[in-house]
This record gives structure tokens, C-alpha cells and sequence, in this order.
């Protein structure tokens, strides 16, 4: 990739922006969009949104088309990992840097596009995993978990899972997976997910619930109020996302820990699209800062909340 | 004439859920013979065309084929065995031309590829040959039903079968086109093809008929020659009882009404564009006004107007002294228009409901939804109009699409009774219905209209018409050319001559 | 009433099935309602009362259905009206206030009965095909629902009574329940006391014939994808009370397959006509009950769709004459010799 | 003999004379040209030729599989696997090449093999049996689902096995994209092919022909002798092939298998069937119509691409807005072109 491509950038140094975004499927990724709106229309530049609505043919499609229309720089937010060489070829082909936000492609793909922002899922798993090991290195008969994955076969479903057991297995805990499944990253199905794990184990020795997302979390919260259990004290719960009303569950003292999934990092990637254009050397992979939350900041955070 | 039998069907039987629809019933069918099956609604004729040919599966019995046992599983499997067949109801896709109704399934190919041009050609020359000058690459749907009807019937011709089993092939056809079927039939015979011929027209199956075979409720009446069989007598055994007097209609000759009394109708400029020609009529009480032309000649849309189910785009239409505006098919029936369509199977019935919710269909809509009928009062009044209409079988909770045509017929005038009409419009009320029930139905407008029910009545067979008619209004090329009004005007002949005549002065 | 009874009597064996295999991986616990905190729960209990959404919505659906229409578009409706209760609560600092929630309520499914008016005004005035015309606020909809919550989920005060209408209970039972119970009820009754179901059948049998015989078949038609959408939105409402919060994206998201679905395993034929609202009952509970048998069979998530398309597909087949007809053919005394193979189709009269 | 000759002439208006079946896709043909110079006038290089091409590349699967499609909706029927069936005959694809190591040619075959024989299976029990079309193929909506999951809950790539990079390879007319030519991949004229061998099919074989005779009426088609079994039979394993066809170009597309891909692309592919004219109740539609369908959806996407300023939710209302105001003119036009009883 270079900078050399983007004739149509203003002579003010303002650019043309294609972004191709996943879609508008949870919290996270509407505050994610807005967040990138809002920066690039405060640094003056024109941003070319599109919705893929989580189909993967409809982002190549996107990106085709802001090829076709000759942006300076394309960001991409893939929703697979696999499948983008054709595509960011033709976008090397025309001149065009490309960007990745959030999600990344895979490792073959890397000469092909210029730098990555973004989370990086099985970290975050890891850094559940990690609280996980050290809460429950004491508990002798065993840790009993349940799970409430993201929707089936998605990046972060995948790799918030994965990352998490590395961590448990590596760190030698002595653990069982009661049951595991997929919530679709929604209040609803979490809910009704937790209602039949509810009726069908009962809550009884279990320790965790470890959530993939605060939406699947939230409503597992419900089913448990309303099976007359107190979440965060008869089980533990582990929550990845870190929205407003996940903290305030949190500062309830429903949810024990959180790991955060920083969708506001429009600022940051304007920052980087800029110098991409320019021509400045970036780095390969700009992480975007994430914390991870117990129970006790969880009342100082909640204020900085954007969604 | 009579070898070895082509066809021999012995000790069939036919069970639907609820209905023995045939029963122990046996058939014969002679090389070259025209074989007639008669029987009245309902005995059974249709189902046993069916099983012949593969449509239904008997539940008992043996058919043998050229001395061999046969089970169809299909009925292309019969036609590729050499049995071709119209069957009752119009049996094409309209949604094809013409051309490619006649072929379907046979086209000739070039390659693996149809051949449009050589089917055209075949097409024209296939109707050409029986007298029918059509654009055979328009739709068969832009054609009147008649019309289909004989394209199914040059169909079968055309497949150069064995045997042809042509299931009511005139019930919408009018005179010409009746004697065009009975010359080819006539050719076929003399080439040694059987043919197994059904229709309620008792001239047409004695003028071409060589053998009968009576029905009667699934069973087997017998087999006659037919110049052994008398009229009266073959009514007796289809009825199973003497034989009825079915002549002579009793007109009340509409004696009652009075001159100067406003008509019941009043159209005046009524027409549309591309349907009808703008006409006047005036339809008075208790008189039956009766439409007479060739088949396309406009009947249908003339009364379709009137009854609301066409918007009129010139003229005006009075009801009952009162201007009426804003026409459909509720405010008609709401001012007491009842309409009986030609085609019930796609206009008049809806075939999952049972034969009792039909009838209620239009009492029940005029009350809105809100007020349904009572069940008591429903059963009742079901259960009396079945015994009056004599509907076979009389289960009102039977699908009405599981009826025989004629008992179908029959629903759709009780539907329109119940709701106790002023203007009773019928479009061939009578087609494809036994002698008994189309008398029972002929008397039926005769007693309405001396009741003094207004009936605009439309029928191919101009016999009809003239037996049953006050007045008879004459239509040509979609235009009301003329309304014969005096007693001596009303013949079949005076009525030719005004099409003729008319026809000429162009 | 005995032709009913049979057709309702596979999806009944196939619910039988279903909770005997939950049974016997859960023990009789499943069946067996439990009353704790004065509220009637157990894993029975629960999948009636999660089902209740569905249950409105597949009720609507079946009227849809009866007049050979579908109703693409109630999983965005279903979307609009929990968006618009929650964005207006939440507008307000008392959420407990009556008066908001009742507003709320009432505003929700006037819009989502609007819609469903403009659905089947779309097919009966402007002619277009139904499963075009509800494509078009299938997709709309949700943005539409977004739109409303501005990309945002919306969350309720747990305290506002609003919640009730999803988490709730009357005498016990759970107030999802009844209320689905009361729409059931309702709709059976206008359908079957009035000339309603009547009038519907026809114009769904036969449409042109409807018209000829005077039946206001337009207005029917309009009136029957407004019952549907306020379902819908009903259901939406419940929906978004039980979680406290609505889901412009995800929110009955594929819901209207699973009606669809519920409405065919009940009986009811695509092709318009006759329809059984007893027979769609039980299509959802056994939707219901579907779901919670994967988990607790202990089969993994994936098996999800799998287990569906198994069960969906014995139901199909075991309805189908044809194929009892053919599976059970070597048990039955044949009176000739000869079996004819199964000849398909043959005595069902055209469509 | 007779002596008169019996004429009818048709009813229609002359004008319109024969030509009435082809209102419907003129009507969209004639939008679809509205759509483009709209975007033309109010987008910049929009008028690319690339832009066109570019509907030919991205919507080549979805052709495909509304191509076939439109057998089965000229049927009468109606088939909601395709989406299912596309996505696990991409995720076979990668299976049987990268996991089983099979030979890409041959993994090809078994995988368009194994479409046209669902088809056949689906086909048969809703012939057979006489289930409902729909209930029959959301089954396979659901078992394709299920099926492509448990294969991999992960996507999965295919970018080593040399044989999948054929169909991305391309062809370039009239130079490059910036000197006013465009380029197509080898798909697409898989896709091209597919749409002209259906219509030689739909239009000039027994079977196409049979095809629209059981969507005019089954039991007429049944009566005359047709063979219904066979052609009802034959549409599900056209669409079976077509869905399956479509996975393997996605395979090409992408290189890659994805288990929630083509989530709800059978609404997409009915939907073009039918903006493209052909009547869900079956009988009456073309081919050539599902193309101009096809392009008509992708147009609608392009345009709000290119304007690029709408939100995820405007998007989507834009989307609708637009597909009402397309499917309303398309009414309009069809109804002032026929002369029918009200
Ligand atoms: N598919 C069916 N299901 C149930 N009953 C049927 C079916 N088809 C016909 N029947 C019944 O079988 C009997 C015989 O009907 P069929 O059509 O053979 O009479 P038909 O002699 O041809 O009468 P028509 O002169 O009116 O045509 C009738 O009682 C009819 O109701
Ligand atoms: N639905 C329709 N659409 C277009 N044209 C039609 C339609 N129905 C009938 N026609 C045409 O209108 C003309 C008049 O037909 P109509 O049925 O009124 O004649 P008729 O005098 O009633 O004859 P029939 O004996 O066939 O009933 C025919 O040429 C026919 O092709
Ligand atoms: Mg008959
Ligand atoms: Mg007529």
C-alpha cells in the first residue's frame, strides 16, 4: 500500500474517507460508527459510510464501490477474517490505502493493507480467563461455568472463547463448562438461554457465568433475579463489552468484572488515516486502549462511559 | 363393427371419503364406435373417464387395453398408450399461446430444441382444419372459454389416438360450433378410432351416438344400442324414474306487468371501452329478459355491467327507480342483484368450503361481518334449499369442489335465492346439467319470475332462450343489436336472421 | 370438528415426543409446574411463557395466511413497537407514571396497527404481491425502529411497572401468558362467533368469487394485516418489557420464519382458505419447546438449526396422506396383488 | 364440412396486442435506466463503466441463484434453501479442499453434484408427499444451516488450493478502469452462461416449456398429459444446482468460507425474481426479467453507496423507500399498459 493514490483530497488536506462497517447489529457497534462520524466531520473530512449488515458479500461489494469512486482511503471493518485478497488487491491496484478497523484479515493478507486498529478479541478473552484463574485458584472442588457465547461462528464469539479456556487451561485451573451456548450476542436470547440453563442445572454450585458481550449478560442477570438467585454474589459474572449500563449492573454489584471493548476510537483513527495519506511509516497493528474493570472501579468509570 | 373390445373396464369401483362414486360399474368400447356414457349429475360419468385414464385409481376392478390389463398411473401414461381425452372442466394452461396448448408436450423439435415456427404452422393448419381461424401466438387466456374448449378438443383430435374420450365437449359451444365437432368425430369414426362421448344434449348423442351406457348413482343401469333406445325411455333409466314432460314450460306469460310501470332496470348509454358497445335495456318485474349471440358475442359483458362486476364507462344504469352510483358487486347485492357467472369454478364457488358455507356466502356478506347467521337458522335454511334444488349429495358440510358440476350449479342459484333477490342474473345457468336438473332449473326462473323476481338469463342454446324468455335482446360483435319483443318474434330462426341480417348490413 | 381433531393430531404426537425426550433427560421436573415467589415457573411453565411473543404474532400470521397473504414484515414491527414504549419511557424522569406507560402502550400499537393497515392496503388496493409489499417494511422497519432509538438500546427503570407486562404474573401466572390467552380468545372468538372467519376462508379460497358474491374483500384484507401488525407489536411490547429494553436490530429477529413455520405445522395451508388457530398453538409450543430441548439434551449450539429443520421436517412428512400412505404401505392387507406405486397428487383436485 | 370459418379475435387492446406479458419487465427495464441516470447525474464517476461491471461481479452468486429461483416461482413453487445451500456447498468446497485434501475439480463437482441432489430429494417429497413447497424447503433452510456450522463455526480459508484463484482471474475491455474501461472476472461469465443456458431452457425445451404450463395450472398441465412429476421434480434440482453453482462461485469470489454467510439471500433472490415481473403464483416471468431484477437490487445498493452520508437506519428506510417507489411505478405502467376487468 502507499500514499500515493487519493488525487481528490482538497487542497485543505481534507480527505475522502470510504468507510465499510459491519453493520449496526449490537450498542457497541452503533457508538463504534458514531464515534467515527463524529471525528472524521470534526477533522473536516468526508466520510463515505456503509452499512454491510453483517454480510460479508456486501462489504467487498462496499469497497468496490468506494474504489470505483476514487476515495483517498478506505477503512474497512471486516466482518470475517478471510476472503478480502482479491479485493484489497484491486484497492492496491487503483492506488488506495486501506485501513482496518477493529476486526483484522488474515495473516497472508498483511502486505495488502496498510496498518490495523482495533481490539483484539482473544486478549480480551484472555484477560477474562485471566481473572477467572486467579478468583477461583482457591476453589477446591472445582470451578463450574457457564457460558453465553456470541452468535455461532463469529470472530469474537470465537475468540473470546478460545482466549478465555487458553488462559484457564495454561493457568491450571481445575474447571468444568457446565453448558455453553449461544446467546446471539442479545438481552433476549441471553435471557431465555439463562432461563433453560437455569430450569435444566439449577444454580446451585454454580460459580460463573462468563458472558461474551453486556447484552447476553444483562438479560442473564434477569433470569436469575427472577429465579430468586442474587447475580454477582450466588454466581459470579464476567462481562466483555463495558457499556453504560453494563457498569451500572457493575456499580449494582451484579457484574463482577469487566473487560472492555473500546468502540470510541474515531479520534484515534483519524489520526492514523492522516498520516497513512501523508506517507508517514505506521505501524502494523495500533491497539486501541482498553481497560479491564473489577468491582471496585467500577463506580469511577461509569461517568466515562460513551454508550 | 363390433371385434374384439379396445377397451374393456369390468366390476370398477371408486371410493371417495364419503361417496361410493362408482360401483361395481362395467364398460365396453368397440373399434370405430361412438360410444355414449350417460347419467346424470353426479352418477358418476366423469369419475369413470377418470380412472380410465389414469387420473384416479380405481378401487377395484380391471381394464384391459387392446385385451391386455392396464393400470394407469398418469394420465400422460393412458395418452401414450393411445387414449386421448378432454376432459370436463377446460383442462389447459391459459397462461400458454394457443400453439403451444395444442402441442404441449409433444412440440416439435428441432434438435432438443422447440421448433416455434413449425408449431405455429402446425397449429394453424390443425385448426384451420376443423374451421377455426385463430392467432395461435396469443395467449389461450385472450380467448372466450368456448373457444378453449374446442382448442382442447382439436388437442385431442390431433394426438391420432385409438381412442378419444371427449368428457362434455359442448357444453359452451353454440350450434355451428357443435356441428364442426360432429363432422370430425364422424371423419374419426369412419377411420376406425372409439370414442367415448358425454354431453347432457340428448339431440347430439342421438345424432352421432351408436351405443349408450347409463349410469346411475355409481352404478351400472345397462348398454344399449342406440336405435334401440328411445328418448323418453333413456330419461327413465338416468333418472330412474318416468320419464318427466319437459316441453312445456308454463310461462305466466308476463301478463302482469303493466306498460307505464317504471322497469326494474333501466340502462341507458351503458357500455365499455373494448367489452360492450353502449345499450339500452330495460328489464321489467317478473319478466325474464334473455340474451342471445354467438359466443363471444358480448353476453357476458353486457350483464357484467349490470350486475356491478365491470365498471360501465359510459351511460347509466337505473335500479329500482334509482340512480345507481358507485356500482360493485355488494352495493348490487345490497339493492338485491344477484349474479350467477359463467365460470363457477373461478367466479362463482370457492372450492375448499362446504357446500353449506357457499350458500350462505352471499346472505352473510350482505349482513357484514359483524352478524353471522344463526346456526339453527343457517341449518335450516341449507337443508331446505338442498331438498328444493334437489342437490346431490345432500351433506352440507361436503368441500363443494368435491361436487359434480351440476350439484355445483346449483349451490351457486341457492346462494342467490337465499338472499331473495329483485334481478336475478344467470350466465349459463344450465351448462353441463342433466336433463332433470336443467328442467328443475328452468322451472325454477319460471316460478321466480311469476313471483315477480326480474331474470336476465343468458344462454348458448337458443332453444332455451326462446322457451324461457319474455323478450330476448340479440347481440353481434359485442353490440346489442336488436331487442325482439312480439310472441312471434320469439324463434330461433327470427333470431339467426336478425345476427344474419345485422351482420349483412355491414 | 372430527377432520380437525385428526389434522391437529400429528402436531399434537410431535409435542407429545418432544416433552417425553425433555422428560427423560431432565426428569418429570419438566412438565410439572413449580410456584415460587408466588409466581408459576418451572421449564414448562417458561416456555409457554417466552413463547408468548411468537404465539401473537403467528396468531396474526394465520389470519394472513387464511386470505393466501404473508406477512414478511412483523419481525420489524415487532422491533417498532417495543422502540417506540421503551424511547418514550425512558424520555421521561418518573418512569413509573401510569399515565407514560399506558401513552407508551397505546402509542406503540396504534403505529404498529398503522403499518400493518398500510401492509394490506399495499395488497389489496394497490395489488401488489403480499410477500412483495411486506418486503419493503422488512426492510425498512428495522431502520425505521432504529431510527427511533437512534442506533441506541433503550433501557427501562427495572422498577417501572412497564416491565410487568413481561415479567409480571395475575394470580400466578405470568402476565405474557394471559395475555396471549386473551388475543387467542379473542381472535377465535371474532373469527369464529362473527362471519369473520367465514368471510376470510373465502376470500382466501377464492378471491374473484368473494368479490362477485359481495364480500367487502379489500376491506377484510386490509383489516386482517392490521390484526397482524398490532399482534406484532404486541408482541413487541412484551418482548421489550420482559428484557426492559428494545433492540432496533435484533429484536424477533427472524420471527416471522418461525411464525410461518408455526402456522404451516399447525395445518394451516400456504395457499389460503381454511386455518386453525388451535393447530397454530401448538406449532408454537412446539417451536418453544424445540429450542430448550437442544440445551437440554446437552447437544451443542450448533445443532440448533439442525434439530429444527429434523423436527420440522418429520411434522411436514407425518401430515402429508401421501407419505403415511406410502411409509405404511407394507403393513397394510393390499386387496390386489398389483400396488400401484404412489401416484402423486392425483385425487387432489387443482389449487 | 362447414362452410364458415369460426374467428375470434383477441379481446386485448391491439396495441398492446401479444405484448402484454412484456409490460412487466419493460416497466423495469425502463426504471432501472431512470435509476442509472439518476446516479449518473447526482454522483461523481458514477458513470464508470466499471460501476455496471461492478453489479456483474459482486451480485454474479446472487444471479445464480435467482436465476434458479425463477424455475421454481415459474412453477409455481417456491424455494427458501438457497441461501443454506449456497453457504454449505462454499463451506464443502473449503472442506473437501483444504481439510480433506480432495482435488479442487473434483470437490467442484461433488459439490454441485450434491445440490442438484438435494433438489431432487426436496423436489420429490413435495411432489410425492405433497408438502408444501415452502415448509419443504425451510427445512433445508435450517438442515443447510446447521449442516455448514458443523463443518466449521469458523471461516475458513481456501487461499493456498491454486485452483480457486480461476475464477477471480479477469478480463479487461477498453483498457483500464481510470482510461473508461472495465474488467469482469471469469464468474461472471459463469453467471452470463447461466442466465443464457436458462433461457434457451425456460424458453426452447419441453421441460421450460412444462415448466410454465404446471405454474399456469398443475392440474391441467396433469391432464394433458405432461409429464408433472418429472418437471416439478426438475425445477428444485435446477435451484439445487443454481444454489450450489453459487457457493462454488463464492468460493472463487472470496476464497473463502464463511458459516453465517448468505443469511436471508433467498429473500434477496425472490425479491429480484419478482421486481424482475415474474408472479409468485407462478406461469408467468422471464429469466431476462430476474436479471434486470438482479440489477435493479444491486442498483439500489450502489446508489446509497455512492451517496455514502447515510446512517446504518437511513439506509435502510432509503432502501425501502426506494424498492416501494420502484414496485409502485412498475404497477402503475403495468396497469395502464393492460386493458383488464377492473
Ligand atoms: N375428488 C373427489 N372427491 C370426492 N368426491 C368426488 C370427487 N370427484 C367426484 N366426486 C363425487 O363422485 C360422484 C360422481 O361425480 P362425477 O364427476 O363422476 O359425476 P358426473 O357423472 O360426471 O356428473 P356431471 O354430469 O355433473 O359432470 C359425485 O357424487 C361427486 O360428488
Ligand atoms: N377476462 C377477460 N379478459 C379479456 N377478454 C375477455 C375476458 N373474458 C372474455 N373476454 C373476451 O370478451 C369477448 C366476449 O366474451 P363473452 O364471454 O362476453 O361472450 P359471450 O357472448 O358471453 O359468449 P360465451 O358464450 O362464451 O359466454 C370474447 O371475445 C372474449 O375473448
Ligand atoms: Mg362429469
Ligand atoms: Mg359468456
Amino acid at each position: 500500500g502507499g500514499g500515493d493514490g487519493g488525487s481528490d483530497g482538497g487542497d485543505d488536506g481534507s480527505l475522502v474517507i470510504g468507510f465499510a462497517q459491519v453493520g449496526a447489529e449490537s450498542a457497541w457497534r452503533t457508538a463504534n460508527s458514531k464515534s467515527i462520524q463524529d471525528a472524521a466531520e470534526a477533522a473536516g473530512h468526508e466520510l463515505k459510510f456503509n452499512d454491510a449488515q453483517q454480510d460479508q458479500e456486501k462489504q467487498i461489494e462496499a469497497v468496490r464501490g468506494f474504489i470505483n469512486q476514487q476515495v483517498d482511503v478506505i477503512v474497512l471493518a471486516p466482518v470475517v477474517e478471510t476472503g478480502w485478497t482479491d479485493v484489497l488487491q484491486e484497492a492496491e491496484d487503483a492506488g488506495i490505502p486501506v485501513v482496518l478497523a477493529d476486526r483484522g484479515v488474515e495473516a497472508a493478507d498483511e502486505d495488502l493493507y496498510v496498518t490495523r486498529l482495533g481490539s483484539d478479541f482473544a486478549e480480551e478473552g484472555r484477560k477474562a480467563g485471566a481473572w477467572a484463574a486467579e478468583t477461583f485458584a482457591a476453589d477446591a472442588d472445582g470451578t463450574r461455568i457457564l457460558e453465553l457465547q456470541g452468535t455461532t461462528g463469529s470472530a469474537p464469539a470465537n475468540d473470546r472463547k478460545s482466549g478465555f479456556f487458553e488462559v484457564l487451561d495454561s493457568e491450571g485451573l481445575n474447571y468444568e463448562i457446565v453448558d455453553s451456548q449461544s446467546g446471539n450476542f442479545t438481552a433476549e436470547e441471553g435471557k431465555a438461554v439463562m432461563e433453560t440453563f437455569i430450569t435444566t442445572h439449577g444454580l446451585d454450585g454454580i460459580d460463573l457465568l462468563y458472558a461474551h458481550n453486556d447484552e447476553m449478560g444483562l438479560g442473564a442477570i434477569q433470569a436469575i433475579e427472577e429465579a430468586g438467585k442474587v447475580p454477582g454474589k450466588d454466581i459470579q459474572i464476567i462481562i466483555v463489552d463495558g457499556s453504560k449500563a453494563g457498569f451500572q449492573a457493575g456499580v449494582d454489584g451484579k457484574v463482577n468484572y469487566i473487560v472492555e471493548c473500546n468502540p470510541a476510537f474515531g479520534p484515534q483513527l483519524m489520526d492514523v488515516l492522516e498520516s497513512v495519506v501523508a506517507g508517514d511509516e505506521v505501524e502494523k497493528f495500533t491497539p486501541v486502549e482498553e481497560g479491564v474493570f473489577d468491582a471496585t472501579q467500577f463506580e469511577a468509570e461509569l461517568p466515562n462511559r460513551q454508550f | 363393427m363390433s371385434d374384439d373390445p379396445i377397451v374393456q373396464m369390468t366390476g370398477i369401483r371408486k371410493d371417495f371419503t364419503g361417496v361410493r362414486a362408482l360401483d361395481g360399474v362395467d364398460f365396453t368400447l368397440r373399434p370405430g364406435e361412438i360410444h355414449a356414457v350417460m347419467g346424470e349429475n353426479g352418477a358418476g360419468k366423469s369419475t369413470l373417464i377418470k380412472v380410465l385414464t389414469g387420473v384416479h385409481t380405481p378401487d377395484a376392478g380391471d381394464i384391459l387395453l387392446d385385451g391386455k390389463s392396464v393400470r394407469f398411473h398418469s394420465p400422460g401414461a393412458a395418452q401414450a398408450a393411445g387414449i386421448s381425452t378432454v376432459y370436463q372442466e377446460v383442462n389447459l394452461t391459459d397462461n400458454l399461446s394457443v400453439a403451444e396448448n395444442l402441442f404441449a408436450g409433444r412440440e416439435p423439435r428441432l434438435g432438443p430444441f422447440i421448433n416455434f415456427r413449425a408449431m405455429r404452422r402446425k397449429a394453424k393448419a390443425l385448426l384451420d382444419d376443423i374451421g377455426i381461424d385463430l392467432n395461435v401466438a396469443a395467449p389461450l387466456s385472450s380467448y372466450s372459454i368456448a373457444m378453449q374448449q374446442l382448442v382442447a378438443i382439436a388437442r385431442a383430435v390431433d394426438i391420432e389416438a385409438k381412442v378419444l374420450i371427449l368428457d362434455e365437449p359442448t357444453s359452451s359451444l353454440d350450434r355451428d360450433e357443435v356441428a364442426v365437432l360432429l363432422g370430425v368425430m364422424r371423419r374419426l369414426a369412419a377411420n376406425g378410432t372409439a370414442m367415448v362421448f358425454i354431453s347432457h344434449f340428448l339431440e347430439q348423442v342421438y345424432e352421432i351416438s351408436d351405443r349408450m351406457t347409463v349410469l346411475r348413482n355409481g352404478k351400472l343401469v345397462g348398454e344399449w344400442a342406440t336405435a334401440d333406445l328411445p328418448e323418453n325411455e333413456l330419461i327413465g333409466h338416468m333418472l330412474g324414474r318416468e320419464a318427466v314432460v319437459l316441453e312445456q314450460i308454463e310461462r305466466a306469460a308476463a301478463a302482469h306487468h303493466v306498460a307505464d310501470e317504471t322497469p326494474l332496470v333501466q340502462a341507458v348509454g351503458l357500455g365499455r371501452k373494448g367489452s360492450i358497445a353502449p345499450y339500452d335495456l330495460d328489464v321489467r318485474r317478473g319478466e325474464v329478459v334473455g340474451l342471445a349471440g354467438l359466443l363471444g358475442s358480448g353476453r357476458t359483458e353486457t350483464i357484467r355491467l349490470i350486475a356491478g362486476a365491470d365498471r360501465a364507462d359510459s351511460g347509466s344504469l337505473s335500479f329500482d327507480g334509482a340512480k345507481v352510483g358507485g356500482h360493485n358487486p355488494r352495493t348490487a347485492s345490497a339493492r338485491g342483484i344477484a349474479y350467477c357467472p359463467e365460470n363457477r369454478k373461478t367466479e362463482g364457488l370457492v372450492g375448499d368450503l362446504t357446500v353449506a358455507e357457499n350458500m350462505i356466502l352471499a346472505m352473510q356478506a350482505s349482513r357484514g361481518w359483524a352478524r353471522s347467521i344463526p346456526v339453527a337458522r343457517r341449518d335450516k335454511l341449507v337443508a331446505e334449499f338442498i331438498e328444493k334444488l334437489d342437490i346431490r349429495p345432500a351433506n352440507p358440510d361436503m368441500p363443494v369442489k368435491n361436487l359434480s358440476g351440476g350439484n355445483q350449479q346449483k349451490v351457486l342459484l341457492a346462494r342467490w335465492m337465499l338472499i331473495e333477490p329483485k334481478l336475478l342474473i344467470l350466465d349459463e345457468p344450465t351448462r353441463g346439467i342433466d336433463v332433470g336438473a336443467k328442467a328443475d332449473i328452468q322451472k325454477l326462473v319460471a316460478e321466480l319470475s311469476a313471483d315477480g323476481m326480474a331474470v336476465l338469463f343468458v344462454s348458448a342454446e337458443l332453444d332455451e332462450v326462446t322457451r324461457l324468455s319474455d323478450r330476448i335482446a340479440v347481440l353481434r360483435d359485442r353490440d346489442l343489436i336488436a331487442v325482439l319483443e312480439s310472441e312471434a318474434d320469439m324463434t330461433t330462426e327470427k333470431i339467426v336472421d336478425t345476427i344474419v341480417a345485422k351482420g349483412g348490413e355491414r | 370438528m372430527n377432520s380437525y381433531a385428526k389434522r391437529l393430531m400429528w402436531p399434537v404426537l410431535i409435542l407429545v415426543a418432544l416433552i417425553v425426550v425433555n422428560i427423560a433427560a431432565t426428569g418429570i421436573d419438566f412438565i410439572i409446574p413449580s410456584v415460587n415467589d408466588g409466581r408459576l415457573g418451572g421449564a414448562f411453565v417458561n416456555i409457554l411463557r417466552r413463547s408468548a411473543p411468537l404465539m401473537l404474532i403467528a396468531l396474526g400470521m394465520t389470519l394472513v395466511i387464511a386470505t393466501k397473504g404473508i406477512d414478511l414484515s412483523v419481525g420489524a414491527v415487532y422491533a417498532i413497537g417495543a422502540a417506540i414504549a421503551c424511547q418514550m419511557i425512558i424520555g421521561q424522569e418518573d418512569q413509573s407514571a401510569a399515565g407514560l406507560i399506558f401513552s407508551a402502550v397505546a402509542l406503540a400499537l396504534v403505529v404498529t396497527a398503522v403499518i400493518g393497515a398500510w401492509n394490506g392496503t399495499m395488497v389489496a388496493y394497490f395489488g401488489i404481491q403480499p410477500i412483495v409489499a411486506t418486503l419493503i417494511l422488512m426492510i425498512a422497519g428495522r431502520g425505521i425502529a432504529q431510527l427511533i432509538t437512534g442506533g441506541q438500546i433503550p433501557k427501562v427503570q427495572d422498577s417501572s411497572p412497564f416491565t410487568q407486562l413481561g415479567r409480571g404474573e395475575i394470580f400466578t401466572i405470568p402476565l405474557p401468558i394471559w395475555i396471549a390467552a386473551l388475543v387467542f380468545v379473542a381472535i377465535a372468538l371474532l373469527t369464529r362467533k362473527t362471519a369473520l372467519g367465514l368471510l376470510l376462508e373465502s376470500v382466501g379460497g377464492n378471491p374473484e368469487a368473494s368479490r362477485l358474491a359481495g364480500i367487502r374483500s379489500k376491506g377484510i384484507t386490509v383489516l386482517v394485516y392490521l390484526v397482524c401488525g398490532l399482534c406484532a407489536g404486541l408482541a413487541g411490547l412484551i418482548g421489550a418489557a420482559n428484557l426492559g429494553s428494545a433492540d432496533a436490530n435484533n429484536g424477533g429477529l427472524w420471527i416471522e420464519l418461525d411464525a410461518i413455520l408455526a402456522v404451516v405445522i399447525g395445518g394451516t395451508a400456504l395457499l389460503g382458505g381454511r386455518f386453525y388457530l388451535l393447530g397454530t398453538t401448538i406449532g408454537v409450543v412446539i417451536i418453544g419447546t424445540l429450542e430448550d430441548t437442544i440445551i437440554n439434551v446437552g447437544l451443542s449450539s450448533q445443532w440448533q438449526f439442525t434439530a429444527k429443520a429434523i423436527v420440522v421436517f418429520a411434522v411436514a412428512l407425518l401430515q402429508s396422506p401421501e407419505f403415511r400412505g406410502w411409509i405404511l404401505k407394507p403393513f397394510k392387507p393390499k386387496p390386489e396383488a398389483a400396488a400401484p406405486a404412489p401416484a402423486p397428487a392425483e385425487e387432489v383436485p387443482a389449487k | 364440412m362447414t362452410t364458415e370459418t369460426l374467428t375470434e379475435r383477441p379481446a386485448r387492446s391491439t396495441l398492446f396486442d401479444g405484448l402484454t406479458k412484456y409490460i412487466p419487465i419493460g416497466a423495469t427495464v425502463a426504471l432501472l435506466i431512470v435509476m442509472y441516470l439518476g446516479g449518473i447525474a447526482n454522483f461523481k464517476n458514477f458513470d464508470s463503466a466499471q460501476v455496471i461491471a461492478g453489479l456483474f461481479i459482486d451480485y454474479a452468486p446472487l444471479l445464480v441463484i435467482a436465476v434458479g429461483m425463477t424455475f421454481v416461482i415459474l412453477s409455481g413453487g417456491i424455494d427458501l434453501s438457497v441461501g443454506s445451500v449456497m453457504a454449505f456447498s462454499t463451506m464443502a468446497c473449503a472442506w473437501l479442499t483444504v481439510d480433506a485434501g480432495i482435488s479442487a475439480p473434483l470437490a467442484m463437482v461433488l459439490v454441485l453434484a450434491f445440490g442438484t441432489l438435494w433438489g431432487l430429494l426436496i423436489g420429490a417429497v413435495i411432489h410425492y408427499f405433497n408438502v408444501q413447497p415452502f415448509i419443504a424447503t425451510l427445512v433445508g433452510l435450517f438442515l443447510f444451516r446447521g449442516l455448514t456450522l458443523q463443518i466449521s463455526d469458523t471461516d475458513v480459508s481456501m487461499r493456498e488450493v491454486d485452483f480457486w484463484q480461476w475464477g477471480m482471474t479477469h478480463v479487461e475491455f477498453g483498457g483500464k478502469v481510470r482510461d473508461g474501461g472495465f474488467w469482469l472476472p471469469y464468474l461472471s461469465f459463469v453467471a452470463f452462461a447461466v442466465v443464457i443456458v436458462a433461457f434457451v431452457i425456460l424458453h426452447y425445451t419441453r421441460f421450460g416449456r412444462g415448466v410454465y404450463a404446471i405454474g399456469g395450472s398443475e392440474q391441467s398441465a396433469l391432464l394433458m398429459g405432461l409429464p408433472v412429476a418429472r418437471t416439478k421434480i426438475g425445477v428444485y434440482a435446477v435451484s439445487g444446482f443454481c444454489a450450489s453453482l453459487a457457493g462454488v462461485l463464492a468460493a472463487f469470489a472470496t476464497k473463502s468460507a464463511n458459516p453465517l454467510a448468505n443469511v436471508g439471500a433467498e429473500l434477496d433472490a425472490i425479491a429480484a425474481v419478482v421486481i424482475g415481473g415474474t408472479l409468485l403464483t407462478g406461469g408467468a416471468g422471464f429469466v431476462l426479467g430476474t436479471v434486470a431484477g438482479v440489477m435493479v437490487w444491486g442498483l439500489l445498493n450502489t446508489l446509497i453507496a455512492f451517496h455514502g452520508g447515510l446512517s446504518s437506519w437511513w439506509a435502510r428506510i432509503v432502501m425501502g423507500v426506494l424498492l416501494l417507489a420502484f414496485i409502485l411505478l412498475q404497477r402503475v405502467l403495468a396497469r395502464s399498459g393492460e386493458k383488464r376487468r377492473t
